[in-house]
């Protein structure tokens, strides 16, 4: 089923052309002729979303900022391995993210001021897209006081609730009810917006999950819920994972949820599809799950020393030739004219220039201390307030 | 004062913090149109509407965890769990996400929920739901947990809670709802009752008989039977809130008593009664008399039959029997 | 919605004969036909399954015999919910499964030696249908030694292991993965059984049973879910509980699983239906969900005190007059020539009798005492062996 | 005797457990074709085949439940947890299905699985990866728990455990997973050790010091500092079980040496420690020089910061300190 999808979008997407009734009802208008059009072109060959309304509004600058923010996601992390391989400072586990990119970005692209974003473990690039710098990230990867969760959080629990992310969170799906979380409190307040819940192909088998769905279409919450299927949990394939019919987003289609397959090399698709889904979400209340073709290049994390067995080393290689994001959209841009060869090695260099920076400025910070252990407990201790002089809070002898 | 019930009381509470906070919204299974499985909330669906009392499919992960995300945009969610046995299937939201957010993101998230529903034996529901989880989640750092035994404590700590900026879990109890007891008018002001403040609920010098919820009522019927029966006099000191925990309290009375039994409807491994009691030999070592004693739920999964369950609980024969060893 | 079914079967039941062609698929030939013949009969009038071959091998005695195990339940419940309201002698919650009877005996009458059935709180039926005696479950109730399970378990939790039942669960949906592992079991011993694993319409919005059918689906176990849909949680219409498109079973289409439809009033569906899945549970490994459109006449425990608020008297009637599957089965049975009125009679007089012996032999039964608190607690130490010596179990101050 | 490391010395009591006995069946996240994550389960898939090593779906209360059913029917599931940790996600079946039905239906039905997995924090895997759930399992009868700190120990115990008709929940460790030690030769015969049995690591008259699982061997450390800076001669009991619990060791050894500091990667309040210190005052209350003294994990959500976290956890420096403010 991967080998399919390297030819021709696959299964899951053809799936998409044909059982697409749903998330082509809910469109608006000119969205939906748009899509019925490239539906209809012939042999199913790559759809070409560049005219979609919402990517014909991008301007070259943003176009360029897209593309630059992949590519210091790219080398954030790889710098974050160099890191991590070094010596043995930075702890813990370290999930990449790389080959997945344009997932991330794309959807962090199009959020405005009241869209908010959760996510798993493999956070570092939600957290880059949405705004975070490397400075914050680098840092709490090696567990400093300067680092974004002040070296309490690790590679796996990125935050920033200033930009509206909600983390990095550990516990497989633990993150989906959150994400419903977001929504509610959106709709409660009143507030046009949506909340952007991704979660693995892995994931969807958790019943926090599945429970999400069900309230979100049920109480018609503002929420995507956006499945990275990178064909891989840990170890495992999809197909040894999941039991499903055509893909993995219509398991929506139980709970009579909009859904839609994306083919996520393409980042002009990533963006449309995600759109039309936040926009639902957004003007009807309406949830949708997508799920986007991705892969990611390293083991499942840094601990993984058996990617290349359960999956081919020609697998893992024709992805990286023909099917990475970032080399995808910088052909794309050139071609536009967006971009050059030279600004594209600029902004590369930048972005290496700023993950060594970010790996000083980490490796310069303090660390926390031992006091510093007891505080992010509760609010009410941290804010010294009157209730916190109340009783005993720590039990430390 | 008035005499109402500890339902209506924890109503009340309910009812005032939704008037004074627009982002106070309750949520549960059955809470809203049937008016609560123990009619709890009765009345405040009417009254409040769709959007403040909110009926949630038997999905308590999911609805936990929504309320825990909407917390973090500022809601304050106050959800019922209809037993606080069903808390086993929704254990992760409970403990990792509301518990450990805020650490996780170095303090920048804050989750101001309450989870609240009857923690307790003693209505012959057997073992899945006859749970008592308070020493369960107070052992997890970042969570509060208490446990009021009059309708008084049931309203004062509910509105603390509903307040308090981090996530209170408060232990309800069936066999207390239909208790009546004083609660101040709420024309007399609002009336609060902080969380971490033991109350002593019988003054006494002979030996402290410590305890929170239904456990208090226990205490003091041994409590008159032992000054009748036995000319002992005992203390008994209401610990309400079990994290934050009032250990000057514990301590000030066992110092001036010398012994000390602890009621404790969890099971004896591991229970409240064990925290108290490593406290007490900790703090008080020079002071003790005795042992520090236990009358806990008998060591086995809750029973059914009602011919027995009483006895599976701490109860006043129990107690005075526990006290009598050490006096 | 619920209107619609008491006149036509419903719209889940309208989408049974349209959307079932999974079912269909794996019927065997002669039971495809069958359905397909009724299937296309005109203006969807009830379908008639006497003929179906599973219902073809009934012989009279055998038919009398499954109207006798629903008089029996309905009379054992209605001693009960007396005993009840009698004094305060039996406790806890009380989950009357009047109007439901159909279904578990429908199922229960297709069990062989190595199918399994195991159920939620509302276990009475299950456990007289697979054969329980009336004593024991009567003594159940009153919470004495005598009791199945001597006392411990109460209404919620009857078992009969000898007979393949293994219960009676109070936490919603907490038995489906249970469920599960008995066809997991099965499998794994290489018998050819089926596990038939109950739950009601609120309790697939737990996530414990999605898990369950993503891997029931995936590892091909041979386990039939049963939603019995009497169309309320407690107080909240399936409506308010469940997102869905045209029925609850159809959830099952998520995992690729077949599913179907049952009107729980006609006694020969539900066990025509019933065997199809049984026997592609069986002989196939495949797993169904059914779902069984059926009603209960009480609240949803004796201490549901609204349940004519959250539901019309009328609706409640009209089940009890038109609906009532005893009924319904009685006049099928006489109109077969099987049953007479006056036969009729005497089974359900046998029926009164035997609950009221029953609730003599409760009421004179001993109780358990305080030492059988800390039994049946660890196998180790009720059999008192080797291992149940070192080191202490049980922590009573 | 030969040496192998901790994870191998688990793989050859599966390994001979399989062979034994067709009822035992593996099955976890990733324990069949990718050898286990921490490769525990190295080999057994490639020897035993699909029927006996499974892997599963990300999917914990689904399989944990599903085993809990098969084992009613005789299974013998021996089920990974691919950390401790993600026993929020399947508590109740956990806690409900495994440790209550046997008693809810008055005997009749036994659940003989084996949990396991590891518990403990020390790699910098934050709040939500490092929760050392012994006491909270042992907390619910019906359950039993063990933690073993050696090879020979975790052989010995998982054998056991593997065995035993009731659930029985094996905490493993991480960090001691590459650790060699003496375990005997299969050649030798069935090795076994059994579960309420605790084993006196090292022995001492000066103070005792009372740990499991990982935080022996820190118990082991301090000792030496005990020894060699302060003069104070420490004896090291490992509980090995937490239920069945040894108590008659622990009470002979304190009665021995009048002093005990529990070292207990637990949080404190109501961890392990606050169970043994219960049972310490209790039934050595006359021979306790000084009040019992623990060294827990600080009480937070575990850390990230590698530079900070082995602060947080019980180590020789702590224990020293602790045990040198009641020597
Ligand atoms: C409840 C739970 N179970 C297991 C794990 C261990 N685990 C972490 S990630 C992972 C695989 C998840 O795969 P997928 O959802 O596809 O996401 P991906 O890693 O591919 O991004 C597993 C098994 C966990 N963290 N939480
Ligand atoms: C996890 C859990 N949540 C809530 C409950 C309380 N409860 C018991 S039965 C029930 C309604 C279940 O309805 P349904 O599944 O339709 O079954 P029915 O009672 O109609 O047979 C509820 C909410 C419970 N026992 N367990
Ligand atoms: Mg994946
Ligand atoms: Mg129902």
């Amino acid at each position: 089923m991967r080998g399919l999808f390297l030819s021709d979008l696959g299964q899951n997407a053809a799936a998409a052309l044909v059982l697409r009734p749903l998330a082509e009802a809910a469109m608006s208008a000119p969205e939906k002729s748009f899509v019925m059009e490239t539906a209809n072109s012939p042999n199913h060959s790559p759809l070409n979303f560049a005219g979609s309304p919402i990517n014909k509004t991008l301007s070259a600058e943003e176009k360029l900022e897209t593309f630059r923010q992949m590519v210091r996601i790219r080398r954030f992390e790889q710098a974050a391995l160099k890191n991590y391989q070094k010596d043995g400072t930075m702890g813990g586990f370290l999930h990449l993210y790389i080959g997945q990119e344009s997932v991330a970005v794309g959807a962090a692209s199009l959020m405005g001021d009241h869209d908010h974003m959760i996510t798993a473990y493999r956070c570092h690039a939600h957290a880059l897209a949405v705004g975070m710098n490397m400075n914050e990230c680098m840092a709490e990867l090696y567990g400093k006081a300067t680092g974004c969760s002040k070296g309490k959080g690790g590679s796996m629990h990125f935050f920033a609730p200033d930009k509206n992310f909600w983390g990095g969170h550990g516990i497989v799906a633990g993150q989906t009810p959150l994400g419903l979380g977001l929504g509610y409190g959106l709709k409660y307040r009143g507030l046009e917006g949506c909340a952007l819940c991704f979660l693995g192909d892995g994931a969807i088998n958790q019943g926090a999950f599945h429970e999400s769905l069900n309230i979100a279409a049920l109480f018609g919450i503002p929420v995507v819920y956006v499945i990275e299927n990178n064909g891989y949990s840990m170890g495992t394939s999809q197909k040894r994972s999941s039991a499903y019919k055509d893909c993995l987003a219509q398991r929506s289609e139980a709970y009579d949820m909009d859904w839609d397959v994306v083919n996520g090399e393409d980042f002009y698709e990533v963006r449309a599809k995600t759109h039309i889904a936040m926009e639902r979400a957004r003007k009807e209340h309406k949830p949708t799950i997508l799920e986007v073709m991705t892969y990611r290049y390293y083991g499942h994390s840094v601990a993984d020393a058996n990617h290349k067995k359960y999956r081919s080393p020609e697998e893992i290689a024709d992805y990286k030739k023909n099917h990475d994001p970032i080399n995808l959209w910088r052909s794309k841009l050139i071609e536009e004219g967006v971009l050059t060869e030279e600004s594209s090695k600029t902004i590369d260099t930048e972005a290496k220039l700023e993950a060594t920076a970010s790996t000083k400025f980490a490796e310069e910070s303090p660390a926390p201390t031992i006091e510093d252990i007891t505080n992010d407990v509760y609010w009410e201790t941290d804010n010294n307030t009157e209730a916190s002089q109340i009783g005993r809070h720590f039990f430390n002898d | 004062m008035r005499e109402i019930e500890y339902r209506d009381a924890l109503n009340e509470a309910f009812d005032e913090e939704l008037a004074r906070d627009e982002n106070v919204v309750l949520m549960g299974e059955e809470v809203a149109q049937y008016n609560g499985a123990y009619k709890v909330t009765r009345g405040l669906w009417d009254k409040w509407g769709d959007k403040r009392v909110v009926d949630t499919p038997i999905s308590e992960a999911g609805f936990i965890g929504m309320g825990i995300g909407a917390s973090m945009l500022g809601i304050r969610p106050v959800m019922e769990l209809m037993f606080w046995s069903f808390h086993s299937v929704a254990f992760d939201q409970l403990v990792n996400n509301a518990a450990c957010c805020r650490y996780m993101s170095g303090g920048l998230i804050n989750v101001p929920i309450v989870m609240r529903g009857p923690a307790n034996g003693g209505t012959n529901v057997g073992a899945t739901h006859s749970h008592t989880p308070e020493g369960l989640f107070a052992a997890f750092p970042g969570l509060k947990v208490c446990s009021p035994a009059t309708p008084a404590d049931a309203k004062g700590m509910m509105k603390t809670a509903i307040r308090d900026n981090d996530p209170v879990y408060v232990m309800e109890n069936t066999t207390l709802y239909g208790n009546k007891g004083d609660v101040p008018d709420p024309a007399d002001g609002d009336f609060l009752i902080p969380l971490g403040k033991a109350d002593i609920k019988r003054e006494g010098s002979d030996v402290s008989l410590i305890a929170h919820g239904a456990s208090i009522l226990r205490c003091l019927e041994a409590a008159e039977i032992l000054a009748s029966e036995h000319n002992i006099d005992a203390e008994v000191v209401d610990l309400r809130s079990i994290r934050p925990l009032d250990q000057d309290a514990i301590i000030k009375s066992v110092k001036k008593t010398n012994r000390a039994v602890l009621v404790d409807e969890s099971k004896p491994f591991c229970g409240v009664s064990a925290q108290i009691a490593t406290l007490i030999q900790e703090y008080a070592f020079d002071y003790l008399d005795a042992p520090v004693k236990r009358v806990c739920t008998i060591d086995a999964p809750a029973i059914y039959s009602p011919h027995v369950e009483p006895d599976q609980l701490p109860n006043a024969k129990r107690i005075v029997a526990q006290v009598l060893t050490i006096a």
